[in-house]
């Protein structure tokens, strides 16, 4: 009669599927995580110089942009290449709706992220159900669609074309001016906690019912049906989450760099982003936003070397070939090697 | 610290990365010369270059570690429009001079000005002057234009059109094309369909030797008394365009054979240096700001950013490119400017033939008033 | 339970039903479905459980006309059904799949259907990596769970011996009585289904052929000819 | 105009054709999409540069695809075979890397200016024809293009090593069983496809500009044609590119202001309509 | 010499070993049949012969060459086809195109496109449209004619009755026999033993990977061998 008793347990948020961690270890990885969170947010301002800050600061930004790809990879086996276009999109959002709606820019921020889901939703629900191949496409057109768009003349007062728009405000926004998000340490903080708390939303949508459901309808979308699925409701809204993640970095990119162009829209960055997601590993959360701070890093190392796009080349195919489950999951790997040598000694 | 750093920022992603190797050697060329002249204020220049993917984020990276951990007091090099207002802005935190090379879009030294940006290239306005005052005694009374789907071709266009109505000229068609178009030859059929005197060719990069080779195979130019091309034939892609670009009237900052003792060495130790290569007019730009960065640096004796920023603004300088004088009001730089004609060349090739030289006070517009420094 | 009423479905120029009309009442019965291959057996279920849109016809479930309903809705009132060609979740372990679909059916009994189906030994293998027998019985078992109204199989017994199919057979056939609901079996095994189906259809070329109980069908000189060969 | 029209778009089509029906080939074969399929062609047209400098046009239209064809080779030994139990997307991520690398490798070589390639003499000038003037070279463009990719399609539809060829693309595993050497002919048809980007290469040294950008142009445009094709079919991406190459250069007429948009419109209405493409491709997963 | 010979095989899936140290062998012309659970390792016996297992350690022999360490499709080269479980059909070929590609290895024979739709004349009707636009036991004839469309020296069967109406099983038995008779050998892996019982001189029982058995097909009713039939 035991395996009644363990059959029977109801199906609990998803949970089932994923191996559960037991409630003391759970207590004790919650509080490392905290002990993390805060070391990471203020240690860096005091030990790493402007330079460093900076670098670390845009790689998370890309960190987040990857996470946002990352998710639909892992969870619906959706790969977008559009990222980038809502990414800078919402820039120019922010940007016109202060300078041509005269709004403030909390409310600029609130709009622009209403049009970005609104976008992401209408978009989402023409495209979502086709083959993941086109869908890949269609991001990709989407996007380029929108790049194009902002370089179109008729819209040119708006966007300035290819020239880009400085976007700054007046005022203050959450207590902060223009200027704090434009200095890199004051702006770590900020990235650093935008990181932790979508890096955690979407860890908790990964365990979550939503999670489970996605990937399994990834697997066989008709047996979802057969079930009594709705199959296309949350892919859609992975969709759209996804989006309003890119969104998000989006914003927090303008506030920082203060400034859009269209090459924030670009095809360029969303490889980049999608490098970084493979680069980091697409199953966790930590993956992508590592794999982000990866790539900066290495970007500007490769810089200073006078061959960025070579050694990017070389560092895309070398971490591929090498790491098949991305730099994070390599390390899980090793983790579990050595736990269970270690356990198979003492055993 | 006992050398001058001087941060370089180059592009090795996307159309512009094959300028990549040319902008290295004009800034080693010249960084060798000034220094075996006794480099600046007493101390060598040392360059640091810095690659990036040619947009404005990795752009304001690149500076940001030019600056900030090697320690470049100037910046130069390669970047776009696009690029070099997101730098522009960003010159101040860092606290570094910047001198473009290559960006024209006016707006730069214009409404967009600031205090650590200096222009020693020519914009687009200077460019436009020049063509304008060429053409005032040539007699084509009606204008065809085609221009790159793209802010400067829109701009340039724009602004091609109010020069000819001013002097009397109409504008037939007006054609854009969007930047990556491969085949030209829709365009080029509607434009041989019914042309008009003269032809305005705003297309850039390989867009126009795909224009200019696909034009000769249908006889396009042919049919026009004059055709003028603004960054049409430039230096890089007049060898791929060969005898198609035969007759084109092109303004370009510089050619070698430009009158001038400075010029001619240039030229000639270029050559050398290079294995017979013929500097471009980025290089003579590119050549030039570093030389104006030494003066500065003379000037000043100092190399404290604030006192080299005073000392350049206003400088007068005699450099590769002639006499050039960076106007106080705007850090844009006075310098000559050259219209061309593409002719056959003494070994057969397609070569550029000075026909007009105009001295940067000719073609230079007036200061910006919306420029607040 | 189940009203087929005129009901035709074409692939292109191919007609594999052609004006059906079948009944299935919810009383307890078995109902098995038998015919050559390619008769449109498998494209009966497939109309009546919203893969394929009929061309003509309805179809009517307790009473209601659901020809425009969706896959999921209908199996959220009851209507279930399995697969010839495995149609499982190859990723997942035996127990995921199971505890998914039971948790949005609302059924916390999934040991039952694992029991039926003797999938205890292959609860946390993952199905893309179990024999295909096994996978036979899962894809079963996945149609058993959230106590259906409605159940349709399309050959449960294929990949089974024939014992096992007996077994399946007799326990649907169980299920059926006690809950009073309906079950259509589509199957090539006749002894199992002559020995426990309550009526039987046959389905020759796209159109019935005869409906009556096991003696009567399996004596039926056409049903003979066109399908039972020696199996008679 | 409307011939003229029609002739252009087709020139455009003609190279289009070769490039993307050399990548719905590997795509077919392998599953990966091959991002490096622009760098290949830009190889292409350097080495055909190179050689028709030394040896004159016709022999460096020979000549290059036969080294694309090794270089492919060495592409399928060296890189898909060995990556081919990996996830389709991190193999295409890896010929991406390679293709930048590869794309580096040729400025580094042959410096960042633009070249060109100067038509045969005996297909330089153009032709008159009902009132109509048409250069010769776009001509012979067209002629090699529509051949070859007629050439291809029948060779996989009619003969039996292109059904096998088929056959691999879909379940290489049962043509394992059925006898077929699967791996043998994946190296036949990577080489086949790097060839045809050198067919490509070369072919576009008189009609467009050999230069460092190339390669991005080129891939762009390649994807949407084969995922607007049907990814994997051959006679789907031919009509798809005669449709690009159309859509392309009547925007330019018709809508100029526009026309930069018009392949992705393209592929939008195509998609939305035919998720899986107009060709019968593969069935993706 | 066998047509088919195995000793010592062990062999699986990744990690996981399936076969035990099976040993088997097959005569020219005989008409052998596996039997046993699912999961038993049956499937896994058959596809070995293709390495599309990983073969650990053991030998396999077809005629008179030993291809465990050869190429997955030098089985087929030398003679042996396969029906394998769960069909697959090749959904973008057409059916015609799908039995020629049985016909890979151009081996001469009595089977081909006209005597294959002979026996499936339901094929015949459908020979140019797509394979996956067939029934499901349609779809098991095509799998069934492309093995024979090879004219193997040895067919490999994987329940070939499953989804097959009684009349075809009828007609498959009668097919079976003369292909037997033309001296070709036959593994026919089965869980309904009416086929068996009809179309084979002996089976092997399979069991955890393990032969447990094998006697005479006029046996197969013993009671012994049906207990290991169900371990
Ligand atoms: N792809 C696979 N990966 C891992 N293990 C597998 C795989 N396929 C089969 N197995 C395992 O191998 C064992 C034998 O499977 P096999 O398919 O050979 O059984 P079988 O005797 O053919 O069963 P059936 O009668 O159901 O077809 C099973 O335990 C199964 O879990
Ligand atoms: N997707 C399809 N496209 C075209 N024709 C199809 C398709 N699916 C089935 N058919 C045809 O429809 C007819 C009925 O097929 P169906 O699958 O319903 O038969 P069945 O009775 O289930 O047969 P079996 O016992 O072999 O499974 C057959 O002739 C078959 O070839
Ligand atoms: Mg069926
Ligand atoms: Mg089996």
């Amino acid at each position: 009669m035991n395996g009644q008793a363990a059959t029977r347990v109801a199906y609990r948020r998803g949970a089932a599927l994923v191996p559960s961690a037991r409630g003391s270890r759970r207590i004790l990885a919650g509080a490392a995580a905290l002990l993390l969170f805060t070391i990471g947010a203020f240690a860096p301002q005091y030990l790493a110089n402007d330079f460093l800050l900076r670098l670390a600061d845009g790689g998370l930004l890309l960190g987040i942009l990857a996470l946002s790809i990352a998710f639909l990879m892992s969870q619906a086996g959706l790969v977008s290449l559009g990222a980038a276009s809502v990414y800078g999109g919402v820039g120019y959002l922010f940007a016109i709706a202060m300078s041509q709606w005269y709004l403030s820019p909390l409310a600029a921020i609130v709009a622009s992220m209403v049009v970005v889901t609104v976008y992401a939703a209408i978009l989402g629900a023409l495209i979502i159900r086709t083959t993941p191949l086109a869908f890949m496409m269609l991001t990709l057109a989407a996007g380029e669609m929108i790049s194009h768009a902002v370089l179109l003349e008729g819209l040119r007062d708006y966007t300035s074309g290819a020239d880009g728009l400085v976007v700054s405000f007046g005022g203050t926004l959450f207590g902060l001016e223009a200027g704090d998000f434009a200095n890199s340490a004051r702006f770590w903080p900020i990235v650093w906690t935008a990181a932790w708390a979508i890096g955690s939303a979407v860890w908790a949508v990964r365990r979550s019912r939503l999670g489970a459901v996605l990937r399994a309808t990834r697997q066989n979308e008709e047996r979802m049906r057969f079930s009594g699925f709705d199959t296309y409701g949350p892919r859609l809204a992975a969709f759209v989450l996804a989006n309003v993640i890119a969104g998000a970095c989006g914003l927090l990119h303008v506030l920082n760099s203060g400034f859009v162009s269209p090459e924030s829209l670009g095809l360029g960055l969303s490889t980049n982003a999608l490098v970084s997601a493979l680069i980091g590993g697409t199953a966790t959360s930590a993956g992508p936003l590592l794999g982000g701070v990866i790539f900066a890093f290495a970007q500007d190392q490769f810089g200073a070397h006078g061959l960025t796009q070579l050694l990017t080349g070389l560092a895309i195919v070398v971490f591929i070939v090498l790491f098949p489950s991305g730099v994070v999951g390599a390390w899980r790997d090793f983790a579990q090697w050595i736990w269970r040598n270690r356990n198979r000694e003492a055993g | 610290e006992d050398t001058i750093k001087i941060g370089a920022l180059l592009i090795d992603a996307g159309p512009l990365a094959g300028l990549k190797e040319s902008q290295t050697k004009a800034i080693n060329l010249a960084i060798e010369q000034i220094n075996a002249a006794g480099g600046a204020a007493g101390k060598k220049l040392e360059p640091v270059f810095i690659t990036y993917a040619g947009t404005p984020d990795t752009a304001v990276d690149g500076a940001t570690r030019a600056v900030q951990k090697d320690g470049a007091l100037f910046l130069t090099g390669m970047d776009t429009s696009a690029v070099s207002p997101a730098l522009s802005a960003k010159l101040g935190s860092l606290n570094a001079l910047m001198v473009e090379v290559f960006a024209q879009a006016d707006p730069l030294t214009g409404k967009g000005c600031n205090p650590n940006y200096f222009r020693a290239n020519v914009n687009d306005s200077m460019l436009m002057n020049a063509v304008g005052d060429f053409l005032k005694d040539k007699p084509i009374k009606s204008w065809d234009i085609i221009a790159v789907d793209y802010s400067s071709g829109r701009d340039a266009a724009q602004k091609f059109q109010a020069l000819v109505k001013s002097q009397g000229a109409t504008v037939g068609k007006l054609l854009f094309a969007p930047s990556g178009t491969a085949d030209f030859g829709a365009k080029i059929s509607e434009l041989g369909a019914n042309p008009s005197e003269g032809l305005y060719v705003t297309i850039f990069g390989s867009d126009a030797i795909n224009l200019a080779k696909q034009q000769a195979q249908f006889g396009l130019f042919a049919k026009y008394k004059m055709v003028i091309g603004n960054s049409f034939v430039i230096p890089q892609v007049l060898p791929a365009m060969g005898d198609a670009a035969l007759d084109v009237y092109q303004t370009l900052g510089f050619v070698p054979g430009e009158p001038g003792a400075q010029a001619d060495a240039f030229v000639k130790a270029y050559k050398e240096r290079y294995n017979g290569e013929q500097p471009a007019y980025t290089s003579a730009d590119q050549y030039a700001a570093i030389q104006l960065m030494a003066a500065a640096i003379n000037k000043a004796n100092s190399t404290d950013v604030a006192a080299v920023r005073a000392a350049m603004s206003g400088l007068t300088a005699d450099t590769v490119l002639g006499p050039a004088e960076v106007r106080a009001a705007d850090h844009q730089t006075a310098r000559p400017i050259v219209m061309n004609q593409i002719v056959k060349g003494p070994d057969g090739r397609a070569a550029y033939e000075i026909k007009k030289v105009f001295t940067g006070s000719e073609v230079m517009a007036p200061v910006d008033p919306a420029c607040k420094m | 339970m189940l009203e087929i009423d005129k009901l035709s479905v074409s692939y292109g120029t191919v007609h594999a039903l052609q004006e059906v009309d079948l009944e299935i009442a919810g009383e307890g019965v078995l109902h098995g479905v038998i015919g050559p291959n390619g008769a449109g057996k498998s494209t009966l279920l497939d109309a009546v459980s919203g893969r394929r849109r009929p061309t003509a016809g309805a179809i009517r479930y307790r009473g209601q006309d659901i020809t425009r309903r969706s896959v999921a809705w209908r199996r959220r009132r009851g209507m279930a059904r399995s697969f010839q060609r495995t149609n499982i979740f190859q990723d997942l372990t035996v127990r995921e799949q199971l505890s998914l679909v039971a948790w949005r059916l609302g059924d916390d009994r999934i040991s039952d259907v694992i029991e039926v189906m003797d999938l205890g030994d292959y609860l946390e293998e993952r199905a893309g990596r179990i024999a295909y027998g096994v996978q036979r019985r899962v894809d079963v078992a996945l149609a058993l769970i959230g106590r259906p109204q409605l159940l349709l199989l399309d050959e449960p017994g294929a990949g089974l011996s024939a014992e096992e199919t007996l077994r399946l057979f007799q326990h649907v056939r169980d299920l059926v009585g006690e809950r009073r609901i309906a079950a259509v079996v589509v199957e090539h095994d006749v002894d199992a289904v002559f020995a426990c189906c309550g009526v039987v259809t046959v389905l020759d070329l796209g159109r019935h052929l005869a409906t009556g109980v096991p003696a009567e069908i399996r004596a039926d000189q056409r049903v003979i000819t066109a399908y039972l060969g020696s199996a008679a | 105009m409307i011939p003229l029209l029609i002739a252009n778009s087709l020139a455009l089509a003609s190279l289009l054709i070769m490039m993307s029906s050399g990548l719905a080939l590997i795509y077919g074969l392998r599953d990966v999409i091959n991002f490096g399929h622009g760098a290949l062609y830009m190889l292409g047209a350097y080495l055909g540069y190179s050689i028709a400098h030394v040896a004159g046009f016709w022999v460096a239209l020979v000549a290059s695809p036969i080294l694309l064809a090794l270089v492919g080779a060495a592409l399928e030994n060296l890189v898909l075979r060995p990556l081919q139990r990996r996830s389709h997307i991190e193999v295409a991520l890896v010929t991406l890397g390679l293709g930048i690398i590869l794309g580096q490798v040729l400025i580094f070589f042959y410096g960042g200016e633009a070249r060109t390639v100067d038509a045969p003499l005996s297909l330089a000038g153009s032709v008159t024809a009902f009132g109509l003037t048409y250069p010769i070279y776009r001509l012979f463009l067209i002629g090699v293009g529509l051949s070859s990719c007629a050439l291809l399609a029948i060779w996989l539809n009619f003969s039996t090593s292109g059904l096998h060829v088929r056959a691999v693309s879909q379940e290489p595993s049962v043509a394992r069983m059925m006898g077929i050497d699967a791996d043998r002919l994946s190296l036949l048809v990577t080489s086949l496809s790097a060839a045809l980007a050198g067919v490509a290469g070369v072919l576009a040294g008189p009609y467009l500009s050999v230069d460092p950008g190339m390669d991005v142009t080129m891939i762009v445009s390649c994807l949407i044609i084969v995922v607007i094709g049907g990814t994997g079919s051959i006679p789907g991406a031919i009509v798809a590119a005669l449709l690009y190459g159309f859509v392309q250069v009547a925007g330019s007429v018709f809508l100029p202001d526009l026309a930069a948009l018009a392949p992705y419109a393209l592929l939008m209405a195509v998609l939305l309509v035919a998720p899986r493409g107009i060709g019968r491709g593969r069935v993706l997963d | 010499m066998s047509a088919l010979k195995m000793q010592a095989l062990y062999a699986g899936y990744g990690a996981s070993t399936v076969l035990h140290g099976v040993d088997l062998e097959i005569g020219k012309g005989e008409s052998v049949a596996i039997v046993g659970r699912n999961g038993a390792g049956k499937s896994t016996l058959l596809m070995s012969v293709f390495r599309e297992t990983n073969i650990l350690s053991g030998e396999i022999w077809v005629g008179g060459a030993r291809i465990d360490g050869l190429p997955g499709y030098s089985a087929a080269k030398l003679g042996v086809a396969i029906a394998p479980q769960g069909r697959r059909i090749l959904p973008n070929l057409s059916i015609r195109e799908n039995l020629l590609l049985g016909a890979a290895t151009r081996r001469p024979g009595r089977w081909n496109l006209r005597t294959v739709f002979d026996l499936f004349p339901a094929l015949e009707q459908r020979a140019n449209s797509g394979g996956m636009m067939l029934s499901g036991g349609q779809q098991q004839m095509l799998a069934i004619g492309r093995a024979l469309m090879a004219n193997p020296d040895l067919l490999l069967l994987d329940e070939p009755s499953e989804g097959l109406s009684p009349l075809l099983v009828d007609d498959l038995v009668r097919a079976l026999d003369e292909i037997r008779r033309a001296g070709t050998g036959i593994l026919v892996v089965e869980q309904h033993l009416s086929l068996v019982r009809r179309a084979t001189d002996r089976f092997v029982i399979l069991s955890k990977g393990e032969v447990v058995g094998a006697a005479p097909t006029a046996e197969i009713d013993d009671p012994r061998h049906q207990t290991l039939m169900a371990l």
